[in-house]
């Protein structure tokens, strides 16, 4: 593929930028592929780079019923970070938050990863000590991670309020000086561009609408331009898994709901770290086009419509303005929603179903864009040899049954709590 | 904003509401011990593209938990009745 | 002799704000000396329960929780499908009388009188001041004078009982009543509001 | 020359002058102008500089849809940047200021971005700043960051007020022009309650941009006079509809800047108004789209309804010299009024054969009328010089030959119109095309909604009265409101040979010659070339397209720009427009500060606090105080010391030693009630409760269907159909709702009514050896005997008539009493007992004390029950019944939940006095290599008076197998480690003997 450099940018300036190649070929599905991914978004496109680059699987094709990038990768709050303290979630977000790093390298494409550091604030005692079980052990698993008091808090980020009026005070805080963001829409468009260099096919505006099953096994998919066959089919549609897992007769434990994101007129840089607030569920980093990107809670009842209530939008105001009282005048410019795929313990599946030949990537509730690396290399993985990797063994469809919860939060096995 | 209908307060916003979520699985009764039957009515969903069936609790209101029949591609609301008023309750 | 001190103790006796302009368009203030006794029955015997209801407080039981029925004592308000509120003064054996006479299998007699602060928005500007923050219609045509209505303020429940057109008396969670009153407040500053000394027993 | 005012004319008062500051200097304005009009009547043409290449820029519209004219107004607390200041009501004290320039707007170092153009093309930044190293992006960011971005915001607190507000309507009509207006009446006439809303200072829409004595002007002063007489009509101008949202309801922006209201009197600067409507009338009117010309950018060029505008409404002329370049009829109202207010104008025409009648009436005013000619390229740079002709034969031919230059001061553009269909978009119902008129209106209407006037494509006074008035009059007699004749509303005679056919020749680009940049974005500076190179790279759909390009994000949001673009793209991809479709119109409308959908819940008011009926006895008696989700405790007291690390142990030696008093009236309380009352309880709980005898009590705990803990109380039988259930203060409300949903949902035979009553009681507990010398103080004549009143044991009685219920049971594991009274009376009793038990050094002990006595004695609490624990693991396996049912029993024996391994409750007791020991530490066992997630971690640390040193709770790998182990407790987020050894979790009175004193 043609490499993106400055010198390049220069080269075909001279030339009136008339000779860059497209990103990604664009056309017809062929009959047939050694592997069919179903979504094309973060995850469905880095499993197809994955199993080509890692796995050496000649003929891939993703499947996207829009453009891809349209879904919860063209719209959400872009914070990627590894705190993560239960079981294996610790390993698996880490070994993302590395694949990151080299991103923009890997694909030679401009993914904007920034590591500005994403501070988790606390209200209380009682919250300190949680967030130091979380930094405590990030940091034995190698993990960079820094417990602050209310002061080293206030010299990080001076416009929060610290005054007494403040309903729930600022006690401290935990710091990962590694997160921060990543231009959402280059990470779906380098794996795609990337992908596409290796021989895979992605083909858009081509929705799946049913999944062949032969002999228990899954055999082809019934989409818009027609039946494709392939020995193995991987789904990865994030808020749509319940829809096309019903395709294959498979009742999945995941709730479809919508989450709001906001983002406010361009300014100049005003916030330099991702900021999370501790008394309610409220994030908030400022994007390299100047907006503040922030976002909360989801509106908390299952739905497939991508946008939200108004309610919602007015009590994530009142924990930014609370949160940030310089922001009162500051203007919204944009609101949205995408439908998060939520799960009840709200960790998600990489896994084979009990239909042979299809497996399943789904159930990422609010946590999918930081995964996408890892998810697609260990996706990758499990189709490739018909068996999870050790990264993501423990995110089975059957884990409810055994027990086995991931419950980061300790909110309990609710989709709309998570 | 979304409009539920309470059977005995009337129109109100859903933000007087509590969700309950998916109101088509009847509870086992006290004495199931089996793991597998409790394990689906907790863990499996069928999570519509369309009408779905569900549990809101009036806790800004009358506190009664009611049944509404809502499109999750649209949001139209169909019927609602109070919860407790679904069969034997006279 | 041990006093009762109300939830709101340290903001009545207590200033107003003038508003817009100096004006005076409300007052504030509580409703003292009453109890408020939760009677509920079960599905088949709600029936018995309410003929012991209009027995005992000689005045029809609401139907629904729009239209409370006056006593000659106070109010009587339909909380719930097998539910029903009575506010009468704190003096009386109302309660009392009320456990004797609904029977366990019918019915269950609780008191709830000291869970609920009974506070008051009274004046032409009140509506303009509920607006800010009750989610109903507050125009006559949907809430008239005598109507009552249970709904949330600033994510509390409350029972909010339009006494005449403009009196809105508001029952809070007593624990919640001094953070409604402060919103009460807040809500009422730009039409200007005084704070009236607590009133004893005012149920009519 | 610029544009400038004249010296009669215009909706403005000429009597009242306002003076306005624009970067330092004073200007003069009227009442009734915006700041746009003003700078504009005073010749100023440069207002800013371009986001990307910041080049001068000026005057473009007349409304919200402006992408150039952007300055920061305030100062301090109150600056706000980026505001359109087409849309900026002049009134007094303004300062203005423009954006994105250094050193000054006249002189902008940044312009030299101009220079390296050819590189910053669309998506330049994803093809490098990737190297050298994995990092490097981290040193280039900071650049990027400063070059975006147009204003900048201020960091000092708002000094002003916000505000929400619910209404209800039956009819909501959104815009006042002649349609909205049309609508209100008719609505209003039938009787229905009607809300009319107008973004605008000023009712009328198009009709402000009516010549003063124009017919049209008399219709609107008798419309506004009609609106006056009606009696349900609210009518709020500068109130902009911002978002439409699912149940009829739409978002709206109340301003009253113009007010300057005093945040100190209680008057909101802006409100958030829901209205919820029985129906919706849109009839938001359409916006101009521009021609994209090379240089369409330069100050002095404008849209031509925008120039007409500020003839009509504001008395300034936008120039001397004036071209229009146009492709349809709408353009020739602006210059035939600009030629009879005396300017020399031009009107370049693509259509080859414009409308007969409009060509003899722009002769006969003497303006030059070319056919087929279009403007190439504009000439000058900082302002209008002139313009380049070309012949135009169809954007599929090659542009025609060069013609001549002619001079200019003012180039007005018109390509169209697009209708504003934002709000009838925000609920996924996508705009449709109309190849007529080229351009998308609403996709469908939901129920009780309906459009009226150029919002759907009808560009006639009279059709948007008519479609307005019937709109009204049905809306209205859908809810039950009708009397005839409502709809009759009176026409203009005017006849302006007016059908409405706008006779559009879709011109999407005009080709240059010369490599002049034509902008689609004006203000994300996104040119022609941005968009072809878009497509060569494959960002081919529109959502690509505009994200690729970042088109259309700015904080116009592509008003004048979005269809211009999309449809370039059709061309470039031989798709059509209708295939290509438009990108997704979200909320707001127009963007909203944030501090207005805030409201007033901020600060302090941000989410309601709960008292305890005991809170002001704590105020006035020096505690401190802790959030405790929304409740306010009572953490540590003065008397014991000035830090809840001073004062609790001082607190903690009291209840040890004598006798304590804490406020417990934060806990859960529910009233059971009814036959079947102990057969809930028995099946919610764990342990039994059919067989609780009347007046003990019990401590249960309760599972989630999943298993795991929920909450864990003591429950008391005061008769034998009615109980009292305590549960732990931060699941009461999920307790609650428990309860009633599996009784309204499940259970519905059961014969059982459950009542919130922690408001009822407030709650003490009287802890302490001497605790039942305290309280026998306090009640001289209770018996109190261990036999009346024996551990778990209940009694109701009274104190000088006042009910008390006092139930032996204890949390700190000292002789205990939980005495409650009816929540009035709580300050009472409290200083009542407190006075009698001072002989006995009777204290009172804060949270902090509570939460360590309880650790001493082993008691579980929030931070121990955290949903991801089993009985077994809180060791409290013994509870369960074996035969009897109980919730969550089934998955509560998963196999994972059953490991010999799990991590399980401990007690740890401190073998290095002098190292600090704290919560959150993870758990190793001597020697083992500090790596991984360990085998368990501190919940709870305190120091312990009884056993004179430092002591914990814990959960930890199979917790009392390795009793008398030591463990190391590592806590490498301060490098530190200690040793401790494993003991069991209840430090003190393992037999309970002192509950049982
Ligand atoms: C508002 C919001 C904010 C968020 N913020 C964050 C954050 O800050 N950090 C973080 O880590 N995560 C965040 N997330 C979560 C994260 O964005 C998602 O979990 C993740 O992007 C999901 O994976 P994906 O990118 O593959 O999904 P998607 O991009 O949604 O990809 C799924 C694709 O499948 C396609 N598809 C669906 N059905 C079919 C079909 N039948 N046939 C063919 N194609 C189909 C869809 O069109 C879509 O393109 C956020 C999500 C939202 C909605
Ligand atoms: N001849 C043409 O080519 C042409 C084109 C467009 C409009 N027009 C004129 O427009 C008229 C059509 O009248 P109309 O009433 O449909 O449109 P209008 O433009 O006259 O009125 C729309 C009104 O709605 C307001 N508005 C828009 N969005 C809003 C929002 N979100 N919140 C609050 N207010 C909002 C606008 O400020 C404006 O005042 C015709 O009389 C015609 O003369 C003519
Ligand atoms: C990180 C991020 C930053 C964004 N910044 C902007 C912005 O500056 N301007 C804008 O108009 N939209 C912005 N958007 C929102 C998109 O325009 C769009 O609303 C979002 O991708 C969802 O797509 P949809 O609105 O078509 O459903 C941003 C989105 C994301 C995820
Ligand atoms: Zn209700």
């Amino acid at each position: 593929m043609q490499r993106y450099s400055a010198f390049a940018l220069l080269k075909h300036a001279l030339s009136g930028n008339e000779r860059w190649a497209r990103a990604w070929r664009s056309g017809a599905p062929k009959p047939g592929y050694d592997v069919i991914i179903i979504g094309g978004g973060g995850h469905g496109l880095a499993t197809a780079y994955y199993l080509a680059k890692n796995h050496g699987v000649r003929r891939i094709a993703v499947l996207e019923r829009g453009s891809i990038g349209s879904g919860n990768v063209g719209r959400n709050t872009t914070i990627i970070r590894s705190n993560y303290m239960i079981g294996a979630n610790t390993a698996f977000f880490e070994f993302s938050l590395k694949l990151w790093e080299g991103l923009s390298h890997d694909l030679n494409f401009n993914c904007m990863v920034s590591h500005r550091g994403q501070l988790v604030l606390g209200h209380g005692p009682g919250q300190m000590d949680v967030h130091a079980r979380r930094g405590n052990t990030m940091r034995l698993n190698g993990i960079d991670a820094e417990l602050l008091d209310r002061d080293e808090v206030m010299k990080l980020a001076p416009y929060l309020d610290y005054s007494k009026e403040a309903r729930f005070p600022i006690h401290g805080g935990l710091l990962q000086p590694r997160a921060g963001t990543a231009r959402h829409d280059a990470v779906a468009w380098g794996y795609a561009r990337a992908a596409d260099d290796y021989g895979v096919d992605i083909i858009e505006n081509c929705e799946v609408k049913g999944i062949v099953r032969e002999g228990g096994r899954a055999v082809a998919v019934e989409t818009s331009r027609g039946r494709i066959d392939a020995p193995k089919i991987g789904i990865a549609v994030a808020g749509h898994s319940s829809h096309v897992a019903a395709m294959a007769g498979l009742e999945i434990p995941v709730e479809s709901h919508v989450l709001q994101a906001f983002v406010s007129e361009a300014i100049k840089p005003l916030v330099h770290h991702v900021i999370s607030f501790g008394a309610e569920l409220f994030y908030l980093s400022q994007s390299d086009k100047g907006g503040l990107v922030f976002g909360g809670h989801i509106d908390g009842f299952n739905t497939y419509t991508q946008r939200g209530q108004l309610a919602r939008a007015q009590t994530v105001a009142e924990c930014a303005v609370s949160l940030m009282p310089m922001l009162s005048r500051l203007r919204l410019l944009r609101s949205w929603g995408g439908i998060q795929d939520m799960t009840p313990d709200g960790s998600p599946f990489i896994c084979k179903t009990p239909v042979a030949g299809l497996y399943l990537n789904g159930g990422w509730c609010y946590q999918g864009f930081k995964a996408t690396p890892a998810s697609g290399w260990t996706f990758a993985h499990t189709i490739a040899n018909d068996g999870e990797h050790e990264l993501n063994r423990a995110y089975s469809l059957d884990r409810f049954l055994q027990g086995k919860e991931l419950d980061e939060f300790g909110i309990g096995n609710w989709t709309y709590k998570q | 904003m979304l409009r539920l209908t309470c059977p005995f307060c009337g129109d109100r916003d859903y933000t007087e509401f509590r969700y309950g979520g998916d109101a088509t699985k009847t509870r086992p009764a006290s004495e199931e011990t089996d793991a597998g039957i409790w394990h689906d009515h907790l863990f499996s969903f069928r999570n519509p593209k369309g009408p779905h069936v569900e549990y809101w609790q009036h806790v800004l209101g009358c506190r009664q938990w009611i049944v509404v029949e809502r499109d999750t591609a649209t949001h139209e609301i169909g019927a609602t009745h109070l919860a407790r008023d679904t069969g034997d309750r006279s | 002799m041990l006093e009762r001190t109300s939830a709101l103790a340290s903001v009545i006796p207590g200033k107003g704000k003038p508003g817009v302009g100096g004006a005076i368009g409300l007052q504030l203030g509580e409703a003292r000396g009453f109890a408020l006794i939760q009677v509920a029955g079960f599905a088949k015997a709600m029936g018995k329960v309410e003929s012991r209801l209009a027995a005992l407080t000689g005045g029809r039981v609401p139907e629904n929780v729009r239209i409370p029925v006056q006593t000659g004592a106070g109010w009587v308000f339909r909380t719930g499908p097998e539910q029903v509120w009575l506010v009468v003064p704190a003096a009386g054996d109302v309660l009392a009388r009320l456990t004797r006479e609904i029977a366990p299998e019918f019915g269950v007699v609780t008191d709830l009188s000291h869970s609920r602060t009974r506070i008051f928005i009274d004046g032409a500007r009140s509506v303009d001041a509920l607006k800010k923050g009750f989610p109903l219609d507050l125009s006559e045509a949907f809430l008239a004078a005598g109507e009552a209505a249970l709904t949330g303020v600033h994510h509390t429940p409350v029972l909010l009982h339009r006494v005449t057109r403009d009196r809105f008396e508001i029952y809070a969670m007593r624990t919640f009543a001094l953070t409604v009153w402060a919103w009460l407040a807040d809500a009422s500053h730009e039409f200007g509001y005084e704070v009236a000394s607590s009133e004893m027993g005012h149920t009519v | 020359m610029t544009a400038y005012r004249l010296s009669r004319g215009g909706r403005i008062d000429r009597r009242r002058p306002v003076a306005f500051l624009f970067d330092g200097k004073p200007q003069i304005g009227f009442a009734g102008d915006t700041i746009a009009s003003a700078l504009l009547g005073n010749g100023v043409m440069l207002l800013g500089r371009g986001f990307k290449y910041h080049r001068p820029r000026g005057v473009f519209a007349a409304g919200p849809e402006e992408p150039n004219a952007l300055l920061t107004l305030g100062e301090a607390g109150r600056r706000e940047p980026n505001i359109a200041a087409t849309t900026a009501e002049l009134v007094d004290g303004i300062v203005a200021q423009s954006q994105n320039r250094w050193p000054s707007l006249a002189l902008d170092l940044m312009a030299i971005n101009q220079l390296a153009a050819p590189v910053l093309g669309a998506g330049f930044y994803y093809k490098t700043f990737m190297g050298p190293a994995k990092k490097s992006w981290m040193r280039y960011e900071p650049l990027i960051r400063r070059a975006a971005g147009l204003g900048k915001a201020g960091v000092a607190a708002d000094p002003d007020r916000y505000e929400g507000r619910h209404e209800f309507t039956d009819v909501l009509v959104i815009g006042a022009g002649p349609a909205g207006l049309a609508a209100a009446i008719a609505a209003g006439r039938s009787g229905a309650r009607v809300l009319l809303v107008e973004q605008d200072f000023a009712l009328g829409g198009s009709l402000l941009s009516e010549p003063a004595g124009a017919l049209e002007a008399d219709w609107l002063a008798e419309r506004i006079a009609d609106l006056g007489r009606l009696g349900d009509v609210t009518v709020l101008t500068r109130t902009t509809a911002f978002g439409l949202y699912d149940g009829n309801t739409a978002g709206l922006t109340e301003r009253r800047d113009h007010e300057r209201p005093d945040p100190a009197s209680g008057r909101a600067r802006q409100v958030t108004v829901t209205v919820r409507a029985g129906a919706i009338i849109f009839a938001t009117g359409a916006i101009e789209r521009p021609l994209v010309l090379a240089n369409n950018d330069r100050p002095g060029v404008m849209l031509a309804s925008a120039a007409r505008t500020y003839l009509n409404r504001f008395g300034v002329a936008s120039g001397k010299r004036i071209v229009v370049a146009t492709n349809n009829d709408s353009a020739y109202r602006a210059a035939f009024d600009l030629a009879d207010a005396g300017a020399a104008v031009t009107i370049a025409d693509l259509r080859a054969a414009p409308d007969e009648i409009l060509a003899a009436r722009a002769r006969a005013k003497g303006i030059a009328l070319l056919p087929g000619t279009a403007v190439a390229e504009v000439l000058g740079r900082r302002a209008v010089a002139g313009v380049r002709l070309a012949d135009w034969k169809g954007e599929d031919q090659p542009i025609g030959s060069a013609r001549e230059s002619i001079e200019a001061d003012s180039v007005l553009l018109a390509g169209g119109w697009s209708p504003t269909v934002h709000l009838t978009s925000h609920r996924g119902i996508k705009p449709v095309w109309r190849e007529d008129i080229a351009t998308f209106v609403p996709g469908g209407f939901a129920a009780g909604q309906v459009g009226a006037g150029a919002v759907i494509g009808t560009f006639t006074l009279a059709g948007a009265i008519l479609e307005g008035a019937t709109a009204g009059a049905r809306s209205a007699q859908a809810l039950g409101h009708d009397r005839s004749g409502a709809a009759d509303i009176a026409i203009p005679a005017a006849d302006r040979g007016e059908d409405g056919d706008l006779r559009i020749l879709p011109a999407w680009r005009i080709p240059s010659r010369r490599h002049g940049k034509a902008f689609v974005d004006l203000q994300n500076d996104v040119t022609v070339d941005d968009v072809t190179q878009a497509w060569r790279e494959g960002y081919r759909a529109v959502e690509h397209l505009k994200r690729y390009t970042t088109l259309g994000m700015g904080t116009d949001q592509g008003k004048t720009s979005n269809i211009n673009a999309l449809a370039l793209m059709a061309g470039l991809s031989g798709a059509e427009i209708a295939e290509v479709g438009t990108t997704t119109f979200r909320p707001p409308y127009t963007p909203v500060a944030l501090g207005a959908l805030a409201g007033r819940a901020v600060g302090a008011h941000f989410r309601p606090v709960r008292r305890s009926p005991l809170h002001d006895w704590h105020v006035a008696n020096g505690a401190t105080f802790i959030e405790a989700g929304p409740w306010l405790r009572a953490w540590y007291y003065a008397w014991a010391g000035a830090t809840p690390a001073e004062a609790y142990i001082k607190e903690m030696e009291v209840v040890r030693r004598g006798v304590g008093i804490a406020d417990v009236s934060t806990l859960g309380k529910i009233d059971v009630q009814g036959p079947d009352a102990a057969e809930l309880l028995n099946r919610v709980y764990v342990n039994g409760f059919l067989k609780l005898a009347s007046g003990k009590a019990r401590y249960g705990v309760m599972l989630h269907d999943d298993g795991t803990v929920l909450d864990d109380g003591t429950t008391t039988r005061l008769s034998d159909t009615r109980f009292f259930m305590t549960t732990t203060t931060a699941q009461a409300g999920e307790v609650m709702s428990w309860l009633e949903y599996l009784l309204q949902t499940a259970w519905k035979d059961l014969r059982v009514h459950v009542s919130s009553l922690t408001d009822e009681w407030a709650g003490m507990s009287v802890s302490g050896p001497k605790a039942r010398e305290a309280l026998q103080l306090a009640l001289p004549g209770e018996d109190l005997s261990g036999e009346r009143l024996p551990y778990m044991g209940a009694i109701e009685t009274a104190l000088e008539g006042v009910p008390l219920r006092i139930i032996r049971l204890s949390f700190s594991g000292e002789l205990a009493y939980e005495v409650f009274t009816p929540a009035d009376y709580g300050i009472a009793v409290w200083q009542h007992i407190l006075t009698a038990a001072a002989p006995l050094g009777m204290k009172p002990y804060g949270l902090e004390a509570l939460a360590s006595l309880r650790i001493e004695k082993g008691h579980v609490a929030g931070l121990e029950i955290d949903h991801r624990n089993t009985l077994a693991d809180l060791g409290l396996a013994k509870m369960a019944g074996r035969e009897k049912s109980f919730v969550g029993k089934s998955l509560m024996q998963r196999p994972n939940l059953n490991r010999e391994d799990r991590w399980s409750l401990v007690g740890l007791e401190s073998l290095e006095p002098d190292k600090k020991v704290r919560g959150g530490s993870i758990l190793f066992a001597p020697g083992e290599e500090l790596k991984g997630h360990g085998h368990g971690y501190i919940t709870s640390v305190t120091w312990s008076v009884e056993l004179d040193r430092t002591i914990a709770l814990a959960l930890y790998d199979g917790a009392l197998k390795h009793e008398g182990e030591e463990v190391i407790a590592a806590f490498p987020l301060k490098d530190e480690q200690v040793r401790l050894r494993i003991v069991s979790p209840h430090f003190i009175d393992r037999e309970g003997k002192r509950l049982h004193a």
